[in-house]
């Protein structure tokens, strides 16, 4: 099925029972409520850092994931509180405008290469949370509150998603959400990198030059990636915004861009699935130190530099062993 | 012989160096013709603006009657005029293999969609390529090493890896850019076998820049010298080594003899 | 005018400073120092210590803070820079170590100098004042002539001393330097050492006159970055370049553009996003890095 | 150097647990008030005297043996949450907070996060106090945020009026940080100013918040030449840098701000140049503070070392909680309770001098109910010292 071993599809079975029946067990077990939204913002900060992973691999160091998250959220606010659209219709038309702008700036700035890029999406992220303070449309400085939460969906009356608005919790329901969505984007996202594209992709990441003298169209490739990649950055950002029933011009900024980044590196660079495990640990991880108060931080960051101290090609280096050729 | 691809009249510039001045001649189809010169006699030069990886300042490059001089050089690659590089360049962390089979992609029937969504078209192409890139690692005698990662290969088989890469495209021109580099005798030998039966049995023409001059006279059908960005000579082999112009040349500069 | 010229010139010498050690250590190592800015911070927290706090002489309490960062640096690089870099397949994961240290110096300041807003007293008194189209306050006068003397050294170093040369060599090509017989690792460390060094300096200098918080980390990284690649990446006289051509955006944007208010510093962010698109290597920089 | 912070850290830590451990022994049950704010990074100072002067009250109400809610003897204590100015992260600490089983949280600091976490505070039944200003926070159909300290738009009137009054102040300029919570603080003071009369003749020079040299920033401001210069929502980092380029660049006028700032910080930034600059406050001017306050400070000063005069203003909010507890017990774990006392609720305002009373007002500028009496207290800053220019009461 679909190219999967026997293995991985147990491996893919046990994942998808763990987050969608182990975990609620679990949490209704222990009676941690709070977990859930720290693993509903796991998924979605996942889904945001599948992006950068996505542009790492052709090549690129992505510092700009929080100005697309932030476009996304900004744009599903408007759709539903200005145009009264469905959050649920709102949701692709974020990711689809993040990726229209990541077109439009992709165009002179993917011929940057190294430091270079980064830099300049760096940049981009200041760019957008400036722009979103500056424009009417955004409400600048006052940010969009009170959006509503997201409506039923049914067809032919037979109801596809319930109303989020009419439950006692919709706790569960934005974890279930997120959980949809996050598998989605991986399982497109190991489709892509096993695909025909990624395999292309993979040569740019190596060479372009030679990439370009074996008939690769660098140029074309890079653009629908770095489309791609903004799109899931819409996407999450959207989602979150939804949550938060607000967007602010901070709720995405230049601290959330270097996050999505470190994400990837954490969980590893060479594995499809090292920015989700990135970013349980790294997110997660500071919520379970909650409990050492104001050494939280200290703690936190011994741990990050002991693991890349020790473990330098990402977390996931563990399990496959020495991914790399150096 | 009909002309395949003419070089028109080419001139290329950067700021006030002339790296090629007017450079015109032909290649004919199936033939191995060289290109040699002193070093800076602008080889590289001419060789990027045949695969279109920089433009020309002026002048133009035909193939088969239709300008493809300026364009980019995946368009060129796909209309079947590919270069090789020297040997750091390749696809560092994958194997053999997995480089030849990227390398076919142009020869993909099914869409990016299809691949992603799994359909029967790109399965059969999968399977195509894998067994193309067996048959033509077999060919340059490469099995042994099919599943080596390139970054771990010695230099004598990066260089016939690069030429795998450029053969698994289908060319109808493959452009070789000094394939005997830093190779002995016998591996030079070897190289020079190679590159032949690419032409006598692939029908595949070959245009290459070396310094080897031995295995230059060896393997060309005609060359064509380079100076100070100016053609002084072309022909047979012979017409070659006893051209005064090109003896005169190579005795000028230090670098390089035409020792045979 | 001369106002605006004036704040350009000061703005620039120090950022060119901010910049050189960043750009030093990226050229040497090709590490973007996320954590240059809490150095820089730390810097500023030693002079007020030794100078704010028990009255020591402002050039010592400056030489402490030299000191203190550039044993630092050398720490930082020997057990964490180098071995990452030794044994991870792609060069970038040294970003994830330069941000997890700039966090663990972060959590170390707020934990050592607190979470206040710091400052020293004046070095100088007075401001110069010529009609009240050029004002200028004395102490600031002294800290731009010193941090222009200090590149100024900082280039004399660089060029005309063994360690310089080494480093120079160092940056242009590791494994030539090495084939020439440079101790690669150990001049990486000094380099490292060096880089930061510049971080306390001038965060010990600037501390006479902005003051410090634990909070001007981040942001000093990030625009000194930016002045790295204004001027080029890895390269030194790019890094002045970049400090200054800052600075001097600064200065003029904040004056021509001010009547358009909050998107003052849209506009200086956009042109520079042109600029780079435009020109990737930056001013001086060699394209691609 | 840094090994021996570190080492001192983990030893710190270490006694710490094993302090907490100690206290949670105590017979007295427990009652947990939460905290969700930023406690480090930029901004760290705003949090950090928010949670002290909270933990200080703490220990100070356990120390005596606690306090009595409807009859039963409580410990307080405080469950802090560091949203590192993140709104993502102040949602994941209200849920944190209701977790804990927590109904009364103080915080968070900025605008987002007191919008982010309103969701979760509503569904979870917590009553929140955040120190943002956005009128949406307040007015119905929200209902669970209290404002936690006067509004700009409630002070930066008082203020401008006072000045016009007294020292003939008719022209006035703004500057802000380019971003939400001071942008939205200036909008309100331009429109207060202009409601006034006051002509406003500057009021779109922005700075980044990380620009640590002025004077290029106030250059332009300083053509205009106004009678009054405000500092929109400035932080305390911050404002001294500014009063100093402004003086040293020449500007003779006033200089004020609607939020709250710390002498020590202005002498230390500023100097005397910070001599004449005026801004909001709690109750800790001589003139003002009960003993109750000067112990307070004390307390504080002796627990972290110094004392910060931003927690003036953020001593209330617990104080608040706790007398409104104390009000109606059934309160302790029904908000809707809690709602309800704040209404009719009146008790002594134990931290000032005279008869100041703690209630809950807000309805001229919300509608309802939900903001805390504090003492507009309006201090000038000479010599190192705040003293009380007026005091007025938000109604």
């Amino acid at each position: 099925m679909f190219g999967f071993s026997a293995k991985q599809l147990i491996g893919v079975a046990i994942f998808l029972f763990a987050i969608f029946v182990g975990v609620p067990l679990i949490i209704g077990v222990t009676g941690r409520w709070d977990f859930y939204f720290t693993l509903t913002s796991v998924a979605l900060l996942a889904i945001a850092s599948a992006g950068v992973w996505l542009t790492f691999y052709i090549g690129r160091i992505n510092i700009g994931q929080g100005a697309f998250a932030l476009i996304g959220a900004y744009v599903s606010a408007i759709l539903v509180v200005k145009a009264g659209w469905s959050f649920w219709l709102s949701l692709p038309a974020a990711g689809v405008f993040a990726a229209l702008v990541a077109v439009l700036i992709g165009l002179p700035i993917l011929r940057l290469r190294g430091v270079y890029f980064a830099m300049i999406t760096l940049v981009l992220t200041q760019v957008v949370t400036l722009t979103a303070l500056a424009l009417p449309i955004t409400n600048g400085a006052k940010g969009i509150s009170s959006i509503p939460l997201p409506s039923g969906v049914s067809l032919f009356g037979i109801p596809l998603i319930p109303d989020f608005g009419a439950m006692e919790n919709t706790k569960l329901a934005f974890y279930y959400t997120a959980c949809i969505l996050m598998i989605v984007t991986y399982a497109a996202l190991y489709r892509l990198v096993n695909s025909r594209l990624g395999h292309l992709c993979r040569s740019m990441q190596q060479n372009e030059e030679l990439a370009s003298s074996i008939g690769v169209n660098i140029a074309h490739i890079r653009i629908v990636i770095f489309a791609i990649s903004s799109f899931f950055g819409g996407i999450g950002g959207a989602m979150f915004g939804s949550i938060a029933q607000s967007v602010y011009p901070s709720s995405f900024q230049v601290a959330d861009s270097v996050n999505f980044m470190l994400n990837c590196f954490l969980g590893g660079l060479g594995y499809v699935f090292g920015p989700m495990l990135g970013t349980l640990v790294l997110y997660f991880g500071w919520d379970l130190l909650f409990e050492l108060g104001k050494y939280q931080m200290l703690v936190y960051s011994i741990i990050l530099i002991a693991v890349i101290r020790f473990l330098p090609n990402g977390l996931l280096s563990l399990r496959f062993g020495k991914g790399g050729d150096k | 012989m009909s002309a395949l691809l003419q070089v028109r009249n080419v001139t290329k510039k950067y700021g006030g160096l002339t790296a090629n001045n007017d450079i015109s001649f032909d290649v004919a189809e199936n033939e191995i013709l060289s290109v040699i010169g002193p070093n800076g006699a602008g080889k590289s030069t001419l060789f990027k603006m045949i695969s279109s990886f920089t433009p020309t300042t002026s002048g133009e490059i035909l193939y088969r009657g239709e300008r493809i001089s300026n364009l980019k050089p995946h368009i060129v690659a796909r209309k079947g005029i590919v270069r090789t590089f020297q040997e750091t360049t390749i696809f560092k962390s994958m194997t053999v293999r997995e480089s030849v089979v990227v390398a076919q992609h142009l020869r993909a029937k099914a869409s990016l969609a299809g691949y992603f969504w799994g359909s029967k078209t790109a399965k059969e192409d999968v399977a195509a390529f894998g067994r193309y890139a067996d048959e033509l690692l077999e060919f340059l005698g490469m099995s042994g090493i099919s599943n080596e990662l390139a970054s771990n290969l010695p230099q004598g088989n990066l260089r016939a890896l690069g030429i795998a890469i450029g053969l698994a495209t289908d060319p109808k021109v493959l452009l070789l850019d000094e394939p005997f580099a830093g190779m002995n005798h016998d591996e030079t030998m070897r190289m020079v076998d190679l590159v032949r039966s690419v032409r006598d049995e692939r029908g595949v023409t070959v245009m290459l820049v070396e310094h080897d001059m031995p295995a230059v006279m060896n393997i060309s059908d005609r060359i064509v010298v380079l100076n100070f960005g100016e053609k002084i000579a072309q022909g047979t082999p012979s017409e070659i080594q006893n051209n005064e112009k090109v003896i005169e040349a190579y005795l000028g500069s230090a670098d390089d003899e035409i020792g045979m | 005018m001369e106002q605006i010229l004036a704040n350009g010139v000061y703005l620039g010498s120090q950022y060119a400073m901010i910049a050189l050690g960043l750009t030093l250590i990226f050229a040497l190592m090709n590490v973007l120092n996320f954590a240059h800015g809490q150095m820089y911070v730390i810097g500023g927290f030693v002079t007020y210590t030794f100078y704010g706090q028990w009255g020591v002489p402002f050039v010592l309490a400056l030489v402490m803070s030299c000191v203190t960062l550039a044993i630092l640096g050398a720490l930082i690089e020997k057990f964490l820079f180098a071995p990452v870099i030794k044994g991870s397949a792609r060069e970038e994961s040294t970003m994830l170590l330069a941000a997890g240290i700039a966090f663990f110096l972060d959590a170390l300041i707020l934990l050592v100098f607190g979470e206040k807003q710091r400052g020293v007293p004046k070095i100088v008194d007075g401001v110069f004042n010529y009609d009240f189209r050029l004002i200028m306050p004395y102490d600031r006068i002294l800290i731009c002539a010193l941090a222009i003397l200090s590149i100024v050294a900082f280039i004399g170093l660089m060029q005309y001393t063994k360690t310089g040369r080494a480093l120079r060599a160092l940056a242009q090509d590791r494994t030539a330097a090495q084939l020439m017989g440079v101790n690669v690792d150990r001049y990486s460390m000094i380099g490292f050492a060096l880089g930061a060094m510049l971080a306390g300096l001038v965060g010990g200098l600037l501390v006479t006159i902005t003051g410090v918080n634990l909070g001007m980390g981040g942001p000093t990284s990030i625009k000194a970055f930016m002045m790295v690649m204004i001027g080029g990446a890895g390269v030194i006289s790019g890094a002045i370049w970049g400090g200054i051509i800052l600075g001097f955006m600064e200065a003029i944007g904040l004056a021509v553009l001010s009547q358009y208010g909050d998107i003052t510093y849209l506009l200086i962010f956009i042109s520079l996003m042109i600029f780079l698109a435009i020109r990737p290597q930056g001013l001086m920089g060699k394209p691609w890095g | 150097m840094q090994r021996r912070t570190l080492m001192k850290a983990v030893v710190t830590a270490v006694a710490l647990t094993a302090l907490q451990a100690t206290t949670a022994v105590a017979e007295n049950p427990v009652l947990k008030i939460g905290f969700v704010g930023v406690t480090s990074g930029p901004a760290a100072a705003w949090g950090i005297s928010n949670q002290r002067s909270m933990e200080t009250r703490a220990a100070w109400i356990n120390e005596t043996g606690g306090y009595t809610i409807g009859g039963t003897t409580y410990d307080i204590e405080i469950v802090s949450f560091d949203d590192q100015k993140d709104p993502k992260r102040a949602i994941a600490g209200m849920e944190k907070m209701a977790q804990e089983g927590i109904h009364y949280v103080v915080g968070p600091n900025v605008d987002d996060g007191a919008a982010a976490v309103r969701p979760v505070a509503e569904s979870n039944g917590i009553m929140y106090f955040p120190y943002a200003f956005p009128k949406s926070l307040y007015q119905a159909p929200a209902s669970n945020a209290v404002l936690g300290m006067v509004a700009n738009y409630q002070s930066g009137p008082a203020i401008y009026k006072y000045l016009m009054e007294n020292e003939g102040v008719k022209t006035v300029a703004f500057i802000a940080a380019n971003e939400s919570d001071p942008l939205s603080q200036r909008d309100g003071g331009v429109a207060a100013a202009k409601a006034l009369g006051l002509e406003v003749v500057s009021a779109n020079v922005t700075y980044q918040v990380d620009t640590t040299d002025f004077t290029p920033v106030l250059t332009p401001i300083m053509r205009t030449q106004p009678d009054l210069l405000v500092l929109s929502g400035v932080s305390p980092a911050n404002a001294p840098q500014l009063i100093r380029s402004a003086r040293e660049l020449g500007f003779q006028g006033m200089i004020s701000t609607e939020t709250a700032q710390d002498a020590g910080v202005l002498a230390e930034g500023a100097g005397d140049l910070a001599n004449g600059f005026i801004s909001v406050g709690g109750a800790s001017t001589p003139e003002l503070a009960s003993p109750m306050m000067n112990e307070f400070v004390e307390r504080y000063t002796k627990m972290f070392g110094e004392y910060n005069d931003e927690s003036n203003t953020k001593v209330y909010a617990l104080e608040y909680i706790l007398e409104t507890l104390k009000a109606n017990p059934a309160a302790l774990t029904d908000v809707a309770a809690f709602q309800k006392t704040m209404d009719t609720f009146e008790a002594p305002n134990p931290y000032m001098n005279g008869d100041a009373k703690l209630r809950y007002v807000g309805m001229s500028s919300f509608g309802q109910k939900r903001q805390v009496a504090v003492p507009l207290v309006v201090n000038v800053y000479r010599d190192g010292a705040f003293e009380t220019l007026f005091v007025a009461e938000v109604d």
